[in-house]
């Protein structure tokens, strides 16, 4: 019978018109700025640099090896060393970003920076809104916009900033008790050395020449 | 009782009682001019409101039907939408492409309001409520739809672009083929009637036998050509699926292509006061016009009985947008040509034996009969042509 | 499938053509034949239609630009030095010749096996282009053709509409060859700071000031 | 340049007044068109409404991306794959991260294997909607069938977001494997997802498959012989359409398809309706595989530990690598010179393949029909233009 099909296809709407009424499955709308979705956890947009601490340029992960500036596809990332150094997380002395750029109009999200940066400084973040009518100034991200603390970091991804946190927290241990074991061996020949000589002029141990940074 | 039964009737009539009071302070050589103005204008008024309001129960309805909330940003639920759609329309831009004939192409929007504007003159929206009672109503009323041929195609020609002249072209060859079974369709009810004044058949549906009302549309000949009807306004208002000339996803916009600004808002608008008046029509045909559907219920004003059933069918109007695709060209001919036309021919001659037939139970046998078989077997014939079928498929392995 | 068989049975049913094995070392193991030009079509009829064979969906066309090389190599020369003769080491400077290569991926939707490689090379990359078409074999080869021919530059003889693919018409160079540089005129899209900006800047000041202008009122 | 003479170059026309063409009337269908699907164009000849001549015009969203990734690395080509087709990226990771595999001769362990598998699969199935839903938007429904689409598409593209972080670019394949794990209850969401698909298909088919107006519309138009199929190399749901018993799934045994028991429908009419029919079917086909990989994924690492993501650089050789993609035949053929970035990098693209015999389809059917067949060829402009 000719308008069978056409009659189906009626109902089929009107069980959709009306099933918007009643269930959440059929009417999937969220009402945007006042409802948000749920952050799925993965999710990434930009990316950001980590520091530790409370204070940014003191904290900053990132020792400006360009390894993501050489990755980066459409190699929207600019880098410049300093010129002098600051001690990292772990108490080595490296040379950190004077210049980070990112130009995220140019950025395409495909988080490979983050992929092959051994020092786990940049990760990718959740910020979207973005939009500005500033096209250069606004869209181009210097070194202390990029800049979050690792505590948002922990806040946007939980388990991959605690995997991060633990394997650093590892690291860390691994070079204290290093630092420790060599401490004592020289501790202990510097005792040995001090039995050795005369305990006389050895009254004030040397210290060592300037502060750390 | 009587004085309940009084403020019902005043209620009813409350506004032509009050124009005859407004007027009534007026010289009597300005009342007739002024008796018209005030009608235009609450016509006007009336039917721009319903325009709006429809544009909004449109979108929403659709957005239902998709799953999704519709406008619901601008006032209370999205009420104010039409508002802001009618600012953005007249803030926007009037663009006329540098080739196009200005002066058509500004008188064809015009032209279409004005022409679907016309048709009301002759539609009983109530018990008195009608601005002419013209003798000659009916055909006045088909004669003016026809004016919405022209400007369309003024509007198509003037553009001076390919896909408007498409357009202006599918759309004259489509209401040309549809006008004659929409035409053909509301004979039998003249036929039944013995007048072509809207108001002496609305009267003549607003008896009642029992509970139940003597609209045309509970009889077999009736109920066809209703069905007739509505398919042939469908397809005179350009609607889905019917909406060709305009078809977005073929030819852009179709005959108003090369429109924007507040040109395009009154093509909207001549639309969708021409769809109004169409679907007045029928209710004016075949669903008793102004009148109650239950005997009962006549306390209720008629006014609101009119609006209530132009509220239902836009609503299926809505409804079929929001689920069928759209016709080809040939085949809409082809459902006018060789489907709508045989069955309102078919229509005309069911109605001469009802007419001569006695009242009885034979009588609705036969009719019913002449009505249903015809219809399936010009379907069935029409799918057999095409071969149309749900397929069997196959798999490898 | 062994390609060796297919050649030799090439060879024998298509008189006069000559077929060379190309190996490929990557792990992939897709070796190819190379066709010469003259006996191409009649070689693709073949592949084509023979029934054991049936390679009647070519899947995969494209270009290979290979530029002319100069290849230094150090070699052992016997020469007369101060009258007496010594082997000295002398550097020669071979030129290898460039040429453009197309290469088809055959397969057989009707024996369901593949892929066969085939592959030609044009004469040089300038003026001996002409590769025939397959297209009237495969008509898959219509755009895909069309695409080399707009990237590459090689022409294909018996091609029914060899034009532009993707550059448009007036285009004049040949964006995949590996020689290729950006034209002058290119719409750089100024970003916030690489040496886009400047080369967008550097060409809008020499540009003439009166045609800036034009443009600017065209637009 | 203008357009105009851009169309009357490609379009070659003879004068409009010589005999016989002076009652044609030639019409630009896009690149600016509602149903072109982005910037495709047509160059339409038209007598009435019937086609006589139809030239399809590309290049609208050229980028040169097989140039880009010569000057990339092989790691940094795998973002731009995404913009292909971006309506189904992971199948184009997939295939990249194939031909790359082939020519380095890396092997995928079995649990990335299943990953791509499924993701692959769910990639079909939103392919394969949206596609309906477009085509009825071609054909006029007022996007009831999109939206429906599109609401299932969601569901899908947030299983695509909790896994690799993005909806639609998402770079998730590497090669040897994939480049993060399932995360927490990923795989009980996808199991519910699958599930319900099949409500969702049954809801799908009850709007339209029996519509007497699409049938109407879509029954012996367009239609492909099996025979040119074969010769333009067409592919995909629309090679099988037209009776082609051919799916790469089947043929090739790539990854780990062989494990699975599924089906492949096949149409015999090869018009627009067994386009449309063959990917509702396939459609089941895709939700019955993906029962199967959701219940046997194991457990296992998902990326080949000996393949380097930074310094990767395969020896010298060349390889084509091919997958079946929700479009058809998606293929990569890489030349490697031993350096870091690919020598030569080419995408067989089957959206602009498939387009060939456009022209064909179209002659002598009505501007009307054009959208449909166009809209049931399947293309993404990124993927034609690349």
């Amino acid at each position: 019978m000719v308008g069978e099909g056409i009659l189906k296809g009626l109902a089929e709407t009107a069980r959709n018109f009306f099933g918007s009424y009643v269930s959440k499955d059929r009417l999937t709308t969220v009402q945007y700025p006042e409802q948000r979705e749920p952050q799925i956890e993965a999710t990434r947009d930009f990316p950001f640099l980590v520091y530790d601490g409370a204070d940014w340029q003191q904290g900053m992960r990132c020792v400006a090896c360009q390894i993501c500036e050489k990755e980066c596809p459409p190699k929207c990332i600019f880098i410049e060393k300093s010129k002098d150094k600051k001690p990292d997380a772990f108490g080595k002395m490296q040379i950190y970003p004077a210049t980070f750029n990112i130009d995220i109009s140019v950025c395409m999200s495909c988080q490979i920076c983050v992929e092959v940066c051994p020092f786990d400084a940049i990760k990718m973040d959740v910020e979207y809104h973005q939009s500005s009518d500033d096209r250069f100034g606004a869209l181009l991200l210097n070194k202390q916009r990029l800049s979050k603390s690792n505590e948002y970091y922990n806040a946007i991804h939980p388990t991959e900033a605690s995997a991060v946190d633990a394997q650093r927290a590892e690291e860390l241990a691994k070079l204290e008790a290093k630092a420790k074991a060599a401490a004592e061996v020289k501790a202990a020949a510097e005792a040995k050395a001090a039995a050795d000589a005369n305990p006389a002029l050895n009254a004030s141990p040397q210290q060592p020449a300037g502060d750390p940074q | 009782m009587t004085h309940l039964a009084l403020m019902t009737q005043h209620l009813d009539q409350i506004f032509v009682l009050t124009s005859h009071w407004l007027l009534s302070y007026l010289p009597i050589a300005l009342q007739p001019l002024c008796s018209a103005i005030l009608s235009v204008a609450a016509i006007i008024i009336a039917f721009a409101t319903l325009f709006a309001l429809t544009t909004l129960l449109e979108r929403k309805g659709l957005g239902r039907m998709q799953n999704r909330y519709g406008p619901n940003r601008v006032g209370p639920c999205g009420l104010f939408q039409p508002l802001a759609d009618g600012v953005k329309s007249l803030t926007k831009e009037d663009i006329v492409p540098i080739r196009a004939d200005r002066a058509v192409h500004f008188m064809a929007p015009v032209l279409l309001v004005a022409a679907s504007f016309m048709g009301y003159a002759v539609l009983p929206i109530g018990r008195n409520m009608v601005m002419v009672d013209m003798n000659a109503g009916v055909l006045f009323f088909f004669a003016i739809g026809s004016l919405m041929e022209l400007a369309v195609f003024m509007a198509g020609w003037s553009s001076r672009s390919k896909y408007s002249l498409l357009g202006a072209m599918r759309a004259i060859a489509q209401m040309i083929s549809y006008e004659v079974p929409l035409v053909l369709a509301s004979v039998v009810v003249l036929m039944q009637a013995g007048s072509l004044s809207t108001v002496a058949i609305v009267n003549m549906q607003a008896t009642y036998s029992g509970i139940w009302p003597h609209w045309f549309v509970f009889t077999p000949w009736g109920f066809a050509g209703f069905a007739l009807f509505m398919i042939a306004a469908t397809a005179e208002s350009n609607r889905s699926p019917f909406d060709l000339p305009e078809g977005e996803s073929e030819i852009i916009a179709g005959y108003y292509t090369e429109y924007s600004g507040f040109k395009f808002a009154l093509f909207f608008l001549g639309e969708y006061i021409g769809m109004f008046a169409t679907s007045g029509m029928a209710i004016t045909l075949f669903l008793g016009g102004w009148s109650a559907p239950f005997s009962f219920l006549t306390w209720i004003p008629s006014y609101f009985w009119f609006f209530a059933k132009l509220l239902t069918i836009i609503s299926v109007f809505i409804w079929i947008r929001g689920t069928l695709p759209r016709l080809r060209m040939d085949q809409l001919m082809n459902l006018a040509w060789q489907f709508m036309l045989p069955m309102t021919l078919l229509n005309l001659l069911t109605t001469g034996i009802w007419h001569f037939m006695l009242p009885g139970f034979l009588r609705w046998i036969v009719c019913s009969t002449m009505v249903i078989v015809p219809c399936i077997l010009l379907g069935s014939g029409l799918k057999y042509k095409k071969k149309f079928q749900i397929r069997t498929y196959h798999f490898s392995q | 499938m062994n390609l060796e068989a297919i050649k030799s049975e090439v060879e024998a049913n298509v008189p006069g053509c000559r077929l060379e094995l190309i190996a490929n070392p990557s792990p992939s193991c897709q070796h190819s034949l190379l066709l010469d030009a003259e006996h191409a079509s009649a070689v693709a009829l073949y592949l084509r239609d023979t029934p054991n064979l049936r390679f009647d969906f070519c899947s995969n066309i494209t270009g290979i630009d290979w530029p002319g090389k100069e290849v230094s190599q150090k070699i052992k020369v016997r020469k007369l030095v101060d009258g007496v003769e010594q082997e000295v080491e002398e550097t020669r400077i071979t030129t290898i010749p460039g040429s453009l290569e197309v290469v088809y991926h055959l397969y057989s939707v009707e024996k369901k096996h593949g892929p066969i490689v085939l592959r030609m090379r044009t004469k040089d990359r300038d003026a001996g282009v002409h590769l025939p078409s397959f297209t009237p074999i495969w008509r898959s080869a219509e755009l895909q053709e069309r695409e080399i021919f707009d990237l590459f530059g090689v022409l294909f003889d018996g091609h029914p509409d060899l034009r532009r693919l993707l550059m448009w018409d007036e285009f004049q160079d040949y964006p995949m060859r590996r020689d290729y540089v950006d034209p002058d005129d290119y719409e750089y899209e100024p970003t916030a700071h690489d040496e886009v900006l400047q080369r967008a800047q550097q060409h809008l000041s020499q540009a003439n000031p009166a045609q800036l202008s034009e443009g600017e009122e065209a637009r | 340049m203008s357009t105009a003479t851009l169309a009357a170059a490609s379009l070659n026309l003879e004068p409009a007044n010589e005999s016989g063409m002076d009652q044609l009337l030639e019409i630009a269908m896009g690149p600016q068109h509602p149903s072109t699907h982005g910037v495709f164009r047509m160059n339409v000849v038209l007598d009435g409404e019937r086609v006589v001549r139809l030239k399809p015009v590309f290049g609208y969203l050229h980028r040169n991306h097989e140039k880009i990734a010569e000057n990339e690395t092989y790691l940094g080509s795998m973002p731009y794959t995404d913009r292909l087709d971006y309506m189904c990226p992971l199948t184009n990771n997939w295939a990249y991260a194939l031909a790359v595999e082939k020519l380095a001769g890396i092997q995928v362990p079995e649990r990335a294997e299943y990953l791509r598998v499924i993701t692959g699969e769910l990639t079909r199935l939103q392919n394969h909607t949206c596609l309906i839903g477009f085509l009825m938007q071609d054909m006029g429904a007022s996007g009831t069938p999109l939206m429906y689409a599109f609401r299932q598409r969601e569901i899908i593209l947030d299983l695509f977001e909790a896994l690799t972080g993005a909806r639609m670019m998402c770079n998730y394949m590497r090669f040897g494997g994939c480049r993060v794990d399932l995360p927490a209850g990923w795989l009980d969401q996808a199991k519910k997802v699958v599930a319900d698909f099949p409500r969702f298909l049954d809801e799908y088919e009850r709007l339209l498959v029996s519509n007497e107006i699409l049938m109407d519309r879509t029954q012996d138009v367009g239609v492909l012989s099996k025979e040119l199929a074969i010769s333009a190399g067409i592919s995909g749901p629309m090679a099988r359409a037209s009776g082609v018993d051919y799916d790469i799934r089947k043929v090739d045994h790539y990854s780990i398809y062989d494990r699975f028991n599924f089906r492949v429908p096949l149409g015999s009419h090869g018009d627009v309706y067994d386009r449309f029919m063959v990917r509702v079917l396939e459609m089941r086909e895709s939700v019955s595989i993906l029962q199967q990989a959701l219940r046997d994924i194991p457990e296992g690492p998902i990326v080949d530990p000996k393949t380097k993501i930074r310094g990767f650089r395969p020896k010298p050789g060349e390889a084509y690598g091919r997958i079946e993609g929700p479009k058809g035949e998606l293929g990569f053929y890489l030349v490697s010179d031993g350096s870091p970035n690919p020598y030569r990098y080419r995408v067989r693209p089957p959206s602009l393949i498939n387009l060939t015999i456009l022209e064909d389809l179209c002659l002598g059917r009505n501007v009307a029909d054009i959208v449909v067949i166009l809209g049931s060829i399947d293309i993404v402009m990124g993927e034609v233009d690349r």
